[in-house]
Formats: structure tokens, C-alpha cells, sequence
């Protein structure tokens, strides 16, 4: 079961994937599924507040993916 | 109004002032936070501000709006800067009225303290020393030191 | 800069605020007392500041350098209207610049507060029933009773 | 031991007062002693936390007063 997923990157993510966005054709059926292949193709590392987002709002980690999803992985934020 | 906004644009409190104003309110709160020239001893050249906007903004409006609950506030605006900015400029601006100065302090305070934690935004700040990293990210900082330490070895 | 100043004309804190400014500053907290349309359940119509000038100066002088001191702030400024105000007008100003966020919203706030109980200021609300009073001044109130009453006898 | 003295009179005292400020000869020789006879000619409310300041300063009630001298008194205050 592959499913087409949109994810976008921030920060030291978007730096080491070197893009800001990318579409991926992938069997990861959960972001925790999804990250760990991502990470090992760009190499990311592992901030220890790691977060992520399905379809723009806050996700699990074990949320089932569908097709079309977009995916965006939250490093420790920053603001203010 | 409660609201959160971003903006690539300079900041210029005195326009968001007047969309805080209300005749039953004594008292009126704000926060500025603006890039320091210094950052846990290292001396800092620029920043730049990253935003996931869409969560960024559906976050910051919760903020505010749990500030009015908690506080009793009136109305309340946050406007955060993204791109690259320079040092002494307006990163983020907090404004909030309330009937009484205790809400509108608090309100104003819990605001800005929720937006640092929970609204995805990330700072890269540029040391004087040509390196750069992404603040709060010590796992970012550490690989950041190891491929500094290898490339070196490399050369 | 710290310091405390009377304006008898309208405040504008676009000005006040570049006074405040510096790189070595990462949070800015300001604090505006505007005035309601009400107080204490007496709908207001106009607020009258008056200042024993010399005095309200050098004590408001006295409270902002306390409050770089004790919270170690770096620049502060706290400015006070006097005269005749209409609603929603600014009666006062503070402004305090401070390397962190923590010590700008603490300057700010005890200067707020020691200014209304030490500042040799006084307001008179005059209200929609017609009346007026000096605020916490409870024997004012109860003797302008006792007159309002009297009056009213030998009419 | 008279002296001369300058009253300077604000809120709820410059309404009873009816004047701004005014010179006074007086055998006052406190703050204490002044309020008293003022008081007396003016019917001054005395409300609870009544301050004074001597030449621009604040002042102990049982401080003695010199020809020349200026006193305000200040009755509660309420900036903000």
C-alpha cells in the first residue's frame, strides 16, 4: 500500500534535505514511519522535541497517513 | 479582536495600537521583543525567522484567544517577523487591553511566553565568527560542531 | 535614560519609544493607563490630573532608577498627563528596554504600581449623574456627601 | 516665633482652600501645627493617608518649619 504524501521542511530540516518541499511516493503508512525513511536518505538529525503535523495541524507520531496527506516535521521552535 | 499575525514586513506598532483600543478598558499591555547584538555570550550579526505559516498562525490565534479567557483581556494582538532581520529590529510585537492592568499584564505575558513555545517558528542566528545555528536545536548545534570538526579534518 | 517626566499636552508613544532602544536589549515591555468610561460602577465622562510638580518629578525620577536596580533594566521611561482628559485618552506612559523579557515586564510593572501609590498626583472623575470626586480620597467622598446633602436641605 | 510660610494646595484641598496658593504668617512651628490652623479656617476634610512635603520634599509631621519655608500637603494620591 504506497501512498503520494507532500511534506515540507523547516529549518535544519529543509537545510539537510536541501529543498523546501517535495512530493514522495513511500510505503511509511504513520509519520513515525515516514521520518525514520527521510532521515536515513538526508541524514537529519534527531532534535530531542521533534513534533510533526499532518495536514496542517499537530498530529501523533502513529496517525495513519492517506494519500495526499502533507507532512511537515517540527524541530524545537524558536520564535519571539 | 484576537488575532496572530505574520508579516515579512517591518513592524510598526504604532498601526496595531489603534485595533486595541476600547473605551471600557484602564489598561493596556505590550511586549516587543527585538534581536539582541549578543546571545549566551556569542555576539550575534543577524537573524532570520522561519515560519510554518499555516500551523504557525492557527496556533498563534489560540494563543491569543486562551489569553482572553484565562485573563478576562479585552482584545489582543500578536504580529511575529519572518525573513531576515537585522540587530535592534522588531522581531515580535504583543499588545493586549483589559479592563484592569493585572489582565492586561498577565494576558500580555502569557502570550509571548506561549508563542516562544509553541508556534513553529525558528531562529537562525549569525555569530561574528561566521558560524550560524538554529536556536534551541542542541542536537542541530551538535552535529552542526561534528561536521565543523570533520571538515576540518578533511582539510 | 531613566527617567520621569508630566506632559500637559496629548502622550504619543511612537516618540517615547525611541528613546528605549538598545542592541543590547531583547525584550521591551510597555504599560498605558488609558481612561475608562467607567469606575467602580459610575459611568465617567471626563478624568482631571493635577501634579505637585517638583515633587511628582523628582518621586517618579526616584521610582524608575529603583526599578533598573532591582530587575536590572536598562532604560526606562515613565510619562504622566495632567490636566483635563476625555475617554479612551492616555494618562500614562511606561516604557522599560531590558536584556531579557523577564526584568522588562517586572520594571515595568512596579513602576506602574509605585507610581499610583507614591506619585503626588490626583484625579478627579466627574461623572454622568453630575457629580465628581477626588479618587481615594474616602473623607472627600463622605464630606462631599455631607455638603451634597446639606445643600439639598437648605434648598 | 512667627514665621512666614508659602502653601501651595492640591485636589480636595485647593477646592476648600479656594486659592492655588497663598503666604501665611503663623505661629506654627510644625506641619502639625499648620494643618491645624488650616484646617480650622477652611474646614479641610483630614483624609486617612495625608502626606506633607517641605520645600519640595517629603516631610515629617514634627519637623520644624523656617521663615521662608513652602508646605503642601498631599492628600491620597491617585495617578494612573
Amino acid at each position: 500500500a504506497r501512498r503520494k504524501l507532500r511534506i515540507e521542511y523547516f529549518a535544519i530540516l529543509r537545510e539537510r534535505a536541501g529543498v523546501d518541499c517535495e512530493e514522495l511516493d513511500t510505503e511509511a503508512s504513520t509519520p513515525a514511519e515516514l521520518f525514520e525513511e527521510l532521515s536515513q536518505r538526508y541524514a537529519f538529525p534527531v532534535p530531542g522535541q521533534l513534533k510533526v503535523a499532518v495536514n496542517d495541524e499537530f498530529s501523533d507520531w502513529q496517525t495513519l497517513l492517506a494519500d495526499g496527506d502533507s507532512v511537515v516535521f517540527i524541530p524545537p521552535v524558536a520564535g519571539g | 479582536m484576537n488575532l496572530f499575525k505574520l508579516s515579512a514586513e517591518s513592524l510598526r506598532p504604532e498601526n496595531f495600537r489603534e485595533h486595541l483600543r476600547d473605551p471600557a478598558c484602564g489598561g493596556f499591555s505590550t511586549f516587543e521583543g527585538w534581536v539582541r547584538n549578543q546571545n549566551e555570550g556569542r555576539e550575534v550579526m543577524e537573524l532570520e525567522y522561519q515560519a510554518y505559516e499555516p500551523l504557525a498562525v492557527k496556533e498563534g490565534c489560540r494563543i491569543v484567544a486562551e489569553a482572553s479567557q484565562r485573563y478576562g483581556s479585552s482584545k489582543a494582538l500578536c504580529v511575529h517577523r519572518v525573513g531576515d532581520l537585522a540587530i535592534g529590529e522588531l522581531a515580535v510585537w504583543v499588545g493586549v487591553s483589559a479592563p484592569h492592568r493585572d489582565a492586561a499584564f498577565a494576558a500580555c505575558r502569557f502570550i509571548i511566553d506561549e508563542v516562544k513555545h509553541r508556534v513553529p517558528i525558528w531562529k537562525k542566528e549569525h555569530y561574528s565568527d561566521g558560524n550560524s545555528g538554529w536556536v534551541n536545536c542542541e542536537a542541530c548545534a551538535e552535529q552542526a560542531a561534528n561536521s565543523r570538526v570533520s571538515s576540518s579534518r578533511r582539510a
